[in-house]
């Protein structure tokens, strides 16, 4: 077995030393009813690489890849090209196979790498501080609300309708059996802003509030000017969370730090990470300085050593629970450290000028793409202010027009029925996401299997 | 030669990417476009290339040297499961395409299930937990979720001295009160001190096995029985499951749910920190109230569920509802599964054999200096457990000690962890390490031990040849400084 | 441009330090009729990484790549399946980027390497000493004849019949000039040794001859036993050169050092290589320890550091052309570096356990499916004594039926016509490759399509 | 700590690799089975990986920092390169499938073909040697075939003294007989000498520009017209072609052939000693003798020439003949095509800029201590030329700052090369290092020379701080050990 080093006579050898008549003997303390003989029924043996190779290969070729086909799908996680410098980097046995940095005389790499993600995230979000990341953006996002709590003190969090339905699924989850209070709207496509009405977000602030939660771009591709919610929220001691989930989208529309936010929690994934079905993904986490000691998740910290030089160690770890254990302000222990890696090398790759020019071509993609199939008749466009996705509202419902698309080679788009089941009014939506990766072929495909399949 | 930082060698202009020219459309931001500096530095592509792989050889890694943390599982990761993680209708696939489009992937989630289920014994597994600890939380919440489904109110979880951190933690997340139960001399559970204390408000225990003295509880099945008896669940924390897979099925012992690291049992890279992966395997009790979304086979092929609302279940209509945005960690799915294959079922049994063998080696050949608690009791599983006691006629500790194997070219093993022993080092070398290599952390351990005992003043300030001396930690704690800020 | 650190500032305050008004002032020298204004003309300027992927994957896609299709073509070039961590090993920027091993204080692990990789060629071949490796094994043969006259300072070389068609042209090409004397023999297919029958080469060496060349298994797949004609080459004061083009042979076949030879080269391609479309490959070089200094290429040699440990050096080197100039043994200069890495971090994961292994693996499989070939009406066996290649004879010319094959999506072999033009007596020849990646459904493909081709 | 060899770590029934079972069937070897014990070492996987991961970090690379060596063009080898080169479509064909099934592969190459015409401004290019040495003797020969072809047997071969060591011997090798052709004082040809000797016997000039000493032969046009006159033709070597490549297109100056290398001028990387590749383009008297096979466009696609005899060809009807076994370096190519595309026209003019910029950097921040030959006849191309004589006066040497150089932790510069020039030592920064960089080294450098003049006896037995101290290669030399022999 190719991962196995010991070979029988260093086994027997080993045993001699330790004083055991065979490795049975080491088990000794299991009991009796649960020992098992020989290997567990029901597993095929070891298989050879090439034909673990070979099967994984076989599954592997029965999904439809982005890269092959007319691709617009997005809703959370974003196809876009990655230097292959990312991979190789993030290759290295030295990234690659550490283990959190415990012992940072030997782990400087790591650290100093997450000192300068955690640098990087802060101001892309327009922030003063970050974390070293988290698991993604759904539990970052949960975790914001469990701090505003804790820097509050209050315990109502107001959860916009432009808020990714997973994201709120997965806060619902998790205050489940907690005394939060979830406030959550539903969203509607009828107002000018697709999501929700800036007043009626307003209006639900009051002195219990510990935060508003607001997705910018939202799941509709609208973007907002999120100044009055900020001023709003400040004004009755509550927290503005902002979420962001296509992060590239930070290269062309005002930081949620400008606008206000108190907490930027972020899906990391389109900036060095591939789609994966779904993950790795990468939760960022920003905010304030003063709110730092309730922070939530690893922190990499800048101090010296016995020398004087500059070095780097995990720092503000009295806030873990290995150490705080029932008292720890959050459950999440691992940080997303290659992902961080890959998000790091990618952003060093396009520095500010690379990200603003990425993010121009891709809102000018999706603006001509939307303006296009907009002019399908029966076709709406219904965000008008977006950076690359937008919803459209389709004469039919949405999801059989997507598997239509997908069966003339066509991955067009998430259906909002999909997204919120039980909403009746979101089943005619369709969200549209546009990379850099759409090829003008690529929009004429989309735009005449759409026609096709609405005709 | 030092490596600035990032924000020292880059500037705002440069690039290292080439990109197409930004083609002409309306402009539909308008004021909400970002105008101000961001102060983001780029370099070029061989700077960043350089850059990153400076930084990288101040690492230790496993490829490197043997990682011999207790608790923490750092194997071997198998180069076939990245390669595997990186074909492109595994990496480059959208959680939302159609299910049609993806029918390989959910195969693959579903094979993994089967995997997991078979080796653990258990009947139902929840894929989606993103990490150990996410994943004991999954199974807590299971666990109150089947509690209030009988309209059971109880709040009390009882968690042995030496569980991970993360115990306790979790179980307070969920609205449980947390109540510790001692360890017997034996460094196991007390058995009877536990019985004593369950009763009608006791919702469940919350054990590891192997525990974190690396120790088998031998009085689990007992446990559990009894638990049981008294209306309480059993969950159990899987991060040391390496030391069993293969010769153990968890649920012959009769616990109620137990979480897997895929990175320490089976070989998913830990990368520095992450990402993991903490799939939660189910007793029939607590399976219907697994998370969505899950995989289902179908007549017409692998169906993904993502929500209960619109359809029937039996399994799981009291699903407690979603803990990440999409289907979980796919690219360690895939590299766990790699793994497995590779193995196979004699493989993963020999995993379990030969990693207990090593630990009871090193404990064997270094018991004779360094204090071992727990030696005389019997053999451990697979870590070693040892005390700095031995350490203290000369006024040094543990931390010392690490600090002096990290000058003679190792990583230290897990330091003052499991809690219940004074300056416990736990060593877990693994079953990926050979004879040879365990020879060498054993003669560096001697060495180390028998230089402290006769010359303790030249151990006080190690390491002296690492790329750093000892840290600050406090300074950073005191005044924290989190980001960069040009001087 | 992505790979060019300079900014337009550096570039003027470097200007200014040199004290040049501009950049054409450093390329004075340049004769003013050559002077270029701009770009050159007729090529495209610079493109984003993501459209160069995308160009040269769209090329990539026109071939038909070997892991897709049933696939026995071999004649000098083998897939075999190489272990992932080959690649990860060779993708070490340490080892990847690289030079030449010049200055040896910082280069032990490039020279460890080389030295292990000499210690198991030597043994792999049978032989005393092995060099660093060299292009391939077409140019190793030719050095081989070379270093033959050297050593022998006879001007007569006999080659085989049996030798690869490509490597006697490339002998014949550099020995066009010199007044080397080639013999070569035109091969036959009827003789009961497919190739040349052992008794015409032994009678042809005489007193002039420098060297015998043969080659085990030949070009048609047979195995011989070389005694007899080492024996008889010693008789006459002339050296063996033995060449190998499938290495994994070496495992099962008696090594060409037990069977008396003098050199051995060979193509070490199968070994932690992949097919590449013919390059980079890597010359072996193998030979007894009394010619080492008249060897060519690149030598690693153990010494110690001033301290007195071990390490390692480029050595012999008065044999090289920078030192030697007209004197040099051979033109040679660079060796298959990267190349000689993947073999040796191939051949240590196999170890010799592993080697015997996937060398009975391919042997059995190749006699399984010689014998199910041969029950087609009108194939003929040629190749009784085999390794993992044999050669069939079609009752049509091969040409075309390889071509049909194709068509129908199996790769099933390379025709003799194609590799001996003008020798109409093997037209009908088809040699056959098979190693451990080919699977029974595989074989049924081929045997299925060859049944209706021919039928 | 030290890595032991691969022999004193494996032993032969150790396997990092798991393989299908043999099948049954008959043994077709008999007594020709290899039966005697092999004595090859295997490792496990884990092993494996370790051993070379370790070995690796002994190495200095161009990803760790500038490798300044002239002539060598270490230049950063990007990774989209190495990523295009294992497309399967690429990396997983062979030599000898059908042509059909590799019309991608035959476009590629013709593709670079054009590529590497058009920018040298040659109307001919063989693409199958494997190196530059071996591009030379590729040259040489189709030189020689050309006399050969008009019944010419001129045989003298014109050779600068400060040509590379690989011209002399590569005409040797074609049995030419080589004669030297001085220098003059400011480095270049001296064209006078050379024209004095060029006659009726005179078959070729081999020139090198830009030359050995990082000057461009600024007399290259004339010397190429007196050639021709005289009936000879003029090879030239292209290894420096980095420092012209986009500005100068060779062809405009009269040569008739020219080597390319891959790996300095296109970025494939040079991989601790190769795989190189030597493209060499032709002029119209030489195309019709290039050697076999080659790429030609056709109505039906691509096809690859693989033999003169069995079809018409008027460009190739004279061919010298087959150099490899098949068709060149596909693999180096590939990666090659991908920086060409990637820089474009305009990206490779600024290549020959900045390489050219940044070694006159290197030069005028120099000069005032370093002895440079050449200085003040202008500037220098990709290279600068430093000598030795300054460290004259305290007993140092050339050698002596290299070593230096390296506890500094860089690669030193190429030494003791070009041989015109005492004590010589040529630095090539390249374009892909940054301004930075270069003032790091140029720091560096001053300070060692400063360091050395004031203390020289600090200096003679350097390096201190690399993995090994001097090496002992005279002893390595009279006593060769090739090869491992247990103890």
């Amino acid at each position: 077995m190719r991962y196995l080093p010991l070979a029988q006579a260093d086994r027997e050898a080993m045993l001699a030393t330790i004083g055991a008549p065979d490795i049975d003997a080491l088990f000794i303390d299991v009991p009796e009813s649960a020992r098992l003989g020989g290997p567990i029924a029901g597993l095929p043996n070891h298989s050879p690489e090439m034909l673990v190779e070979r099967e994984l290969a076989a599954m592997a070729g029965k999904n439809l890849t982005a890269g092959t086909v007319p691709f617009f799908v997005g809703a959370g996680a974003y196809k876009h090209h990655v230097p292959a410098s990312v991979d190789h980097i993030i290759q290295r046995g030295e990234f690659l196979t550490a283990y959190t940095p415990y012992q940072p005389e030997i782990a400087q790499g790591t650290l100093q790498v997450l000192f300068e993600f955690q640098t990087q995230v802060a101001r892309l979000t327009g922030m003063e501080v970050a974390n070293a990341s988290m698991y993604d953006g759904s539990t970052a996002m949960t975790e914001a609300v469990f701090m505003a709590r804790r820097v509050t003190r209050r315990k109502k969090a107001i959860v916009s309708g432009g808020v990714h339905p997973h994201y709120v699924a997965v806060l619902n989850t998790l205050t489940r059996f907690t005394d939060d209070e979830v406030l959550t709207h539903t969203p509607s496509l009828t107002s000018g802003t697709p999501g929700d009405d800036m007043t009626t977000l307003i209006a639900a602030i009051d002195t219990e509030t510990s935060c508003v939660v607001v997705q910018n771009p939202n799941i509709f591709g609208h973007v907002a000017d999120l100044t009055p919610l900020a001023e709003a929220a400040h004004a009755a001691g509550a927290l503005l969370i902002v979420v962001v989930t296509e992060v590239i989208s930070l290269g062309a529309v005002k930081s949620p730090g400008e606008m206000g936010a108190d907490i930027v929690v972020g899906e990391g994934q389109s900036i060095g990470n591939g789609l994966n079905f779904g993950g790795p993904y990468l939760g960022l986490f920003a905010c304030r300085d003063k709110h730092v000691r309730q922070m939530p998740g690893r922190l990499c910290g800048e101090t010296v050593d016995a020398d004087g030089k500059r070095g780097f160690v995990l720092t503000l770890s009295t806030r873990e629970q290995h150490i705080r254990r029932e008292k720890a302000t959050s459950n999440i222990c691992t940080n997303s450290g290659l992902c961080a890696l890959a998000f790091s090398v990618h952003m060093t790759l396009l520095g500010e000028k690379g990200l603003r020019q990425l993010a121009a071509i891709n809102h000018a993609r999706a603006v001509q793409l939307a303006e296009r199939l907009a002019r399908i008749p029966g076709v709406e466009l219904v965000t008008q202010r977006f950076f690359n996705e937008f919803t459209l509202k389709l004469p039919v419902e949405a999801r059989p027009v997507i598997r239509k698309l997908a069966d003339k080679g066509v991955l067009g788009g998430v259906s909002l029925g999909r997204l919120f089941p039980g909403v009746a009014e979101l089943t005619h939506g369709m969200v549209v996401a546009v990379t850099e990766t759409a090829t003008d072929n690529d929009f004429d495909a989309f735009e005449d299997a759409l026609d096709e399949v609405l005709a | 030669l030092e490596e600035p930082l990032l924000f020292e060698l880059g500037s705002t202009d440069r690039c290292g990417v080439d990109l197409q020219s930004v083609p002409e459309a309306m402009d539909r931001l308008g004021d909400l476009a970002r105008t101000a500096p961001i102060d983001l530095p780029g370099l070029s592509e061989p700077e960043t290339v350089r850059h990153y792989t400076r930084l990288s050889r101040q690492n230790y890694a496993i490829d490197l040297g043997i990682f011999p943390l207790g608790s923490c599982t750092m194997k071997h990761n198998p180069r076939l499961n990245e390669k595997m993680a990186r074909l492109p209708g595994f990496a480059d696939i959208h959680p939302l395409q159609p299910q049609a489009t993806v029918q390989g992937a959910l195969e693959l989630i579903d094979r993994l299930a089967y995997w997991l289920m078979t080796l653990t014994g258990m009947p139902a597994v929840a894929m989606s937990p993103k990490a150990g600890a996410h994943g004991e939380l999954c199974g807590m919440l299971a666990i109150r979720a089947a509690l209030d489904a009988r309209g059971d109110s109880r709040k009390v979880v009882l968690v042995p001295e030496s569980a991970h951190g993360t115990n306790p933690a979790t179980a307070a997340f969920c609205g449980f009160t947390v109540e510790n139960i001692p360890a017997n001399a034996r460094g196991r559970v007390d058995v009877d001190a536990l019985k004593a204390r369950l009763g009608p408000d006791v919702a469940a225990v919350m054990i590891t096995n192997p525990n974190t003295c690396g120790l088998f509880e031998p009085d689990l099945v007992d446990i559990c029985a009894a638990v049981h008896a008294a209306g309480g669940f059993v969950y159990c924390d899987g991060a040391n499951f390496n030391a069993n897979v293969g010769r153990v099925r968890p649920g012959d012992l009769g616990i109620d749910a137990m979480h897997i690291n895929l990175h320490k049992t089976f070989s998913t890279p830990h990368g520095g920190g992450g990402p993991g992966s903490g799939p939660v395997v189910f007793s029939e009790a607590l399976a219907p109230f697994a998370p969505l979304p899950f995989v289902r086979k179908t007549r017409e092929g692998f169906e993904l569920v993502e929500e209960m609302q619109a359809r029937e279940s039996a399994d799981h209509n009291h699903s407690f509802g979603r803990m990440v945005a999409f289907h979980g960690q796919m690219g360690m799915f895939v590299r766990a599964l790699a793994y497995m294959m590779s193995h196979g079922a004699d493989g993963l049994r020999q995993v379990a054999e030969d990693a207990v063998l090593n630990a009871n080696y090193m404990l064997a050949s270094l018991k004779d200096i360094y204090t071992a608690p727990f030696a005389e009791t019997g053999p451990c599983m697979h870590e070693a457990l040892f005390a700095d006691d031995f350490l203290g006629p000369v006024g040094l500790t543990t931390l010392d000690l690490a600090k002096a194997l990290i000058d003679e070219g190792f990583h230290p093993m897990t330091v003052y962890f499991p809690l219940v022993v004074h300056g416990a080092m736990l060593v877990e070398p693994t079953e990926t390490e050979s004879k040879a290599s365990l020879d060498q952390l054993i003669g560096a351990m001697r060495s180390v031990a028998e230089r402290m005992l006769a010359s303790p003043n030249d151990f006080r300030t190690s390491p002296h040849l690492a790329p750093r001396r000892r840290l600050d930690e406090t300074a950073a704690a005191r005044k924290p400084v989190l980001g960069y800020k040009a001087a």
